[in-house]
């Protein structure tokens, strides 16, 4: 159920005509699952009542995200009420919505909600992966750990995209947190390959589209047979 | 030189810079406009001058048959002076331009106009003040001169009014089709030639070999032929980019890459907008390319002022190397170095190094150095170390290192029999010269014969008998190290060009970043 | 020397060992037991002889008025011959003792045992087979021999029965008051005495100077004696302590603490069961001790056939020395160049360092290089600035460093201005040699005069004007180098020290582990 | 309600003669609170009814752990009932404690449960606080982060023992993971004070008692005001 359909070139193109500096995250999930990338199952929708609709159609639990242009900074959006996690039958997702409505309607911008399958962190690794446009090097990807092994310990391992999935692989294993990936204190390893294929991706989506900025997903939710993208942001060139 | 890019690097002034240092993806907007635009406006530029054309005026400046020398003075300690003096050791056609020169200097009569000369001279050496090169250059272009060095500092680096003046200069080369090394660079050198575009003192120390230095600065270009002399190494050429308003790395490494003196290419690089032309030309190259980036720590304001340049981006710069196949070093001793035993060695099959060393405790060290340096240490066959425990009975350490314990008759057959290891990529020895031993030549004349894999040699001992019987193995092809430590760290580069430059398909090939760091 | 846990350092035999290289605390029992018991027996058995003895027999032993050689041959290549050879250099009367030998050697007469000499020889060089040596120890003992330097291996660097020899070697040395060197030692030098109690050429080359190296090894102990050499530079001593079956670290620290000739020690670690004792030592002392630990992978069996120790735990030698005052090196070249920067300047006050060039891109490999290790590259004084700028109008970078741009006669005095500067601890020059120019010596004097801070200078140039001018530097008591790095290592060797010795009581005293390195 | 009365040397002492290779973590916690360092409320007891009690004196939540001189991995013990926490009410630790007492009559051997004040581990960070006799070094002493920073990353500082509080501090500082200290993400910043006088503790307790071999807290929770230590090990010389 997710909505793939026309996007990639066309949907850069609109963003561009539109001026915008961003993606939404349906446009910049469906830009990925393209390339074969697992994305959740969500659906675009613009009421409460469709929120709900969407939510029995992909199944409970879901998760309801504030989906605008110029909205990029979800979880801090609107008080709080941008992202909500775990919902669990239709009451919650319908309160969720409308919080969203409402928000967007105080703030005065147009704003959809992007109803998604919920996902559950303790099943896999948060693996954040990204690719920028170096002003130097050209296109560029980055993998690391979710959480502090990222932010504080700046345990990254960077490439010149485009790379090959052996190339991608290897970067997991020079990241000093590699050991996790196969697996730590008796949870199940995850899929290096998965994780390796979003790191091609990313940076074969850089390398081909020139409009676009930067690329981050994160978290890209490495599980023991996958790795799904659960959030995606997707920046454009702003001239 | 293709047509394309060139002026990006320095064209409109100052934009060769580089991001921040934001080591995870940010949201942070990045200075890239500045460059992209400048990249189209230079495509479009570099449109005027056929490829093959520049090419040749690449070629001219680095292989000149004569040099007008621009600004020429008889005035001892002036540029002028001292570039005349310094063009003059070359073998070809010499003028010394100026104006205001009367008579002559150095025995040549002074020429007012480089178009005035009755020749075509393919390099022109620049010893005007700034303002004055961007007319001179279109002068140059008028008399047919193939390339120029632009001495002066004062364009891009210094920002503002220079920025302008290095634009007005690129846009003079563009149209008169002239090559340009620099400005704000000290020039260049080929010993082999006799040929010194420079001004400065003490050139003609440096041997001729088989080195090329290609630095971002002038500088420390300086430092390192010196480096180099001081070690009895010879280089084929010693270049300093400077700004690079019109020769960058690109241009440099492929002439040096066609230069039949040069066996390996020493590069020095602060930082460069065109990162990616570097990492893709050191990439194509055949001759094998060794890189001292300067960049760990953020120098900041520092390198901004120097070549028009903010340092670069570590990490990239780190992780771009390796995957483009270039060995890293850190200091201008490693890069001397290791670029020796990849000009010297035969091309390693692999990181595997067998270590033979005639002294337990610099042989400790060597080991703990190749290891953090990424470098495997396999176990020897069985047939090696049969060979080893024959030649050695009851050794006290028969694996990998083999120690011999001491300086022995038959120190050079236990080195042959790790060389013939199978298991082994590149040998290391070290041995502590001994006097009525001597070192293992005729030996080691046969191993080298035998096999085709790096071997080099380490010892110490004093600095007249080192310098008399280390020369002895260099003919054989065997690079020689004075201390432990140094003879591991030009093991290392041979390990991480073996490593960076796999065969994708064999299994081990692996870029190994942080393997080799 | 104190009488307490001497044995403990080999006691037993084979007991000099670490335990494994665990970073967290883990539940697994670490081989404890050995040592611990061992310490104890040790300290029974070192009761025998009172420490003031001990320590005569250990200045008698590095400071000897006359040698026994014992083993003494007339046969030329056998250690017996070497070691006679090479006695005969020094002054004192020296003794060749040898049952077998007939007549004379080098023109004196052999005796027969060590106890028929009609002296008490201070020191014994022993040059008889391991099995051999306990016994002789006795003789020397009977003798009135104050020390013996011990050449075979065999003893529990072997294991087995080696440890079982080394244990007899001890008891022998206790019960006869004899200090040991070794066994498994290359022995020692003093160039200033023409000292040479070793087997091995060419160590008159080596000159007198003012670094004490005291190694763990023989061998690198000559890897790093003929790197001084290769430099110019000279020792007070060069020591290898082989199994250290008595005489320790602490022993030889302490002996060359109080040698007035020494003015830095050079260390070098593989690994010691005594490592707390080796730290209280390099505290306690008043001589700077300057580090190199080799130990940072896992060279596992090989260490362990070399001198009874395997490579000790890296991080707890790295903390170690940081936390008791010792800045550590990662190579033979940086333990000589940080020595001699030690060994020449006075005791910097901090860690800022004033980086003053005449290149700007040997100043940015130098700033890079500093800040990786932890110095600090303050702001300058307003009035310093005012200074510089008045020298240097429209300078193209007036901060720290200061970049001249090129050398010039005002260069000293840009020096001077940066070393008069009071955020300044440490100034670090960078000049290429100009020929016409030369370095500002007469300047520079001044500013020596003037100022009581470290100033270390780094250039390049023709081998052979270096080795002319540079030590006119010198003679200022200014250390010299000859590449960026180098000179920003042995800077970096300067600030580890200040930062690593500071008061306690000042702000900035960290012990600096992380920054340093 | 900490039972310190009569350890220190005569807890060494008893469990020498005892010819036993660890302390208890009550006796552990009371040779640490006698220097000074803070441990959760807790007590001995001997059967599920006294349990029950001691949570009523101590407060809800509680944590019961099996306290035996053979027991050193309490949670693996027992099939996993050898650790029980956030007990909010007496059913539940009375459950808990008897649980430990069937599970130690099975394996035979002797256990008491160690009934002790609940932490809320959100509030502060978990530090491992460690010391060990080297052989070639003596005491030393080292701080890590909880988890994967130490295990996998392996962000430690080590020390010869004993230390000084500024010392110790310094030790928090040269962590990768020392900005955790001062608040991550919105969390306040914890005591480095606390628990640099932790590491000062471990290490002067090393330095004086040549019968300990091993000293580990693990965690010590770092709070914004003091630093508690959750667990502690003291392992002692086998000879």
């Amino acid at each position: 159920m997710t909505d793939i359909s026309g996007i990639g070139r066309s949907v850069l193109e609109t963003a561009r005509d539109e001026q915008r500096t961003a993606l939404t995250e349906a446009e910049a999930k469906g830009l990925l699952a393209e390339r074969g990338l697992s994305v959740p199952d969500h659906e675009t929708v613009d009421s409460p009542e469709a929120a709900v609709e969407a939510a029995e159609e992909i199944g409970y639990p879901v998760v309801a995200k504030v989906s605008a242009p110029s909205v990029q900074h979800k979880s801090e959006w609107g008080g709080g009420v941008g992202v909500a996690v775990g919902l669990e039958n239709p009451e919650s997702v319908r309160t969720a919505a409308a919080d969203i409505f409402d928000a967007a309607n105080g703030a005065g911008i147009d704003a959809s909600v992007l109803v998604e399958e919920g996902a559950d962190l303790e099943a896999g690794l948060e693996v954040i992966v990204g690719g920028t446009r170096d002003p130097s090097f050209g296109p560029t990807v980055l993998v690391g750990l979710g959480g502090i092994t990222v932010e504080v310990l700046q345990d990254t391992s960077h490439r010149i995209a485009p790379v090959s999935t052996a190339e991608a692989v290897e970067m997991t294993r020079e990241l000093e947190a590699s050991p996790l990936f196969d697996g730590y204190r008796g949870s199940p390893a995850v899929d290096r390959e998965a994780v390796a294929e979003a790191i091609v991706a990313v940076g074969d989506v850089l390398d081909e589209h020139e409009s676009i900025r930067e690329i981050e997903i994160n978290p890209l939710l490495a599980e023991s047979d996958r790795a799904v993208a659960l959030d995606a942001l997707v920046s454009l060139d702003d001239d | 030189m293709d047509g394309s890019g060139e002026t990006a690097r320095n064209g409109t002034g100052g934009i060769d810079r580089s991001a921040g240092r934001e080591t995870i993806v940010s949201a942070d907007s990045r200075p890239v406009d500045a460059v992209s635009a400048d990249r189209e406006s230079g495509r479009e530029k570099t449109f005027i001058v056929l490829p093959e054309l520049r090419t040749m005026s690449v070629t001219r400046l680095f292989d000149p048959g004569s040099i007008a020398v621009i600004g020429a003075s008889d005035t001892p300690g002036k540029i002028g002076y001292e570039a005349m003096r310094n063009a003059l050791e070359f073998g070809g056609d010499v003028y010394p331009v100026n104006p205001s020169g009367e008579g002559d200097v150095f025995g040549r009569e002074f020429v007012a106009s480089v178009t005035e000369i009755d020749d075509d001279p393919d390099l022109a050496l620049l010893c005007v003040p700034a303002a004055a090169v961007p007319d001179v250059i279109e002068e140059c272009g008028e008399a047919g001169v193939g390339g120029a060095v632009i001495f002066a500092g004062g364009f891009a680096e210094t920002g503002g009014d220079g920025e302008q003046l290095q634009e007005r200069l690129i846009d003079a080369a563009e149209s008169s089709g002239v090559a340009l090394l620099g400005p704000n660079t000290s020039g260049f050198l080929v010993p082999e030639k006799n040929l010194y575009a420079t001004f400065t003192t003490d050139l003609e120390t440096i041997p001729a070999g088989n080195l090329a230095i290609v630095a971002q600065s002038g500088g420390l270009s300086y430092s390192l032929g010196f480096r180099a002399q001081n070690l009895g190494i010879g280089v084929s050429a010693m270049v300093g980019l400077g700004n690079r308003a019109n020769i960058g790395f690109k241009e440099a490494i492929e002439y040096f890459d066609d230069d039949e003196r040069t066996e390996t290419i020493l590069l020095h690089v602060e930082g460069t907008a065109d990162a990616r032309e570097l990492l893709e030309t050191c990439e194509s190259v055949d001759t094998p390319v060794v890189a001292y980036h300067v960049g760990e720590q953020d120098v900041g304001d520092f390198a901004e002022s120097h070549t028009g340049a903010l340092t670069g981006e570590y990490e990239l710069y780190k992780a771009g190397f390796a995957q483009y196949g270039v060995p890293t070093v850190r200091s201008c001793a490693e890069l001397i170095d290791a670029g020796t035993a990849l000009a010297t060695c035969p091309e390693p099959d692999g990181p595997n190094v067998g270590v033979v060393t005639a002294q337990a405790g610099p042989g400790i060290a060597i080991t703990d150095r190749l290891k953090a340096n990424g470098a495997v240490l396999p176990s020897l066959t069985e047939e090696t170390q049969d060979v080893v425990e024959e030649i050695l009975p009851g050794i006290t350490f028969s694996e990998n290192p083999v120690d011999t314990g001491r300086p022995m008759p038959e120190f050079g057959e236990v080195v042959g029999a790790v060389a013939r290891d199978e298991n082994v990529d590149v040998v290391l020895v070290y041995e502590l010269y001994e006097k009525g031993l001597g070192y293992p030549v005729e030996t080691l004349e046969e191993v080298v014969e035998d096999v085709d894999k790096p071997i080099v040699f380490a010892s110490g001992g004093p600095e007249r008998v080192l310098d008399e019987e280390l020369p002895k193995l260099e003919e054989l092809g065997i690079p020689t190290y004075r201390t432990p430590e140094s003879g591991a760290d030009a093991v290392a580069g041979l390990v991480q060009y073996a490593r960076r430059n796999a065969d994708p398909n064999v299994d081990d090939a692996v870029s190994g970043v942080t393997a080799d760091e």
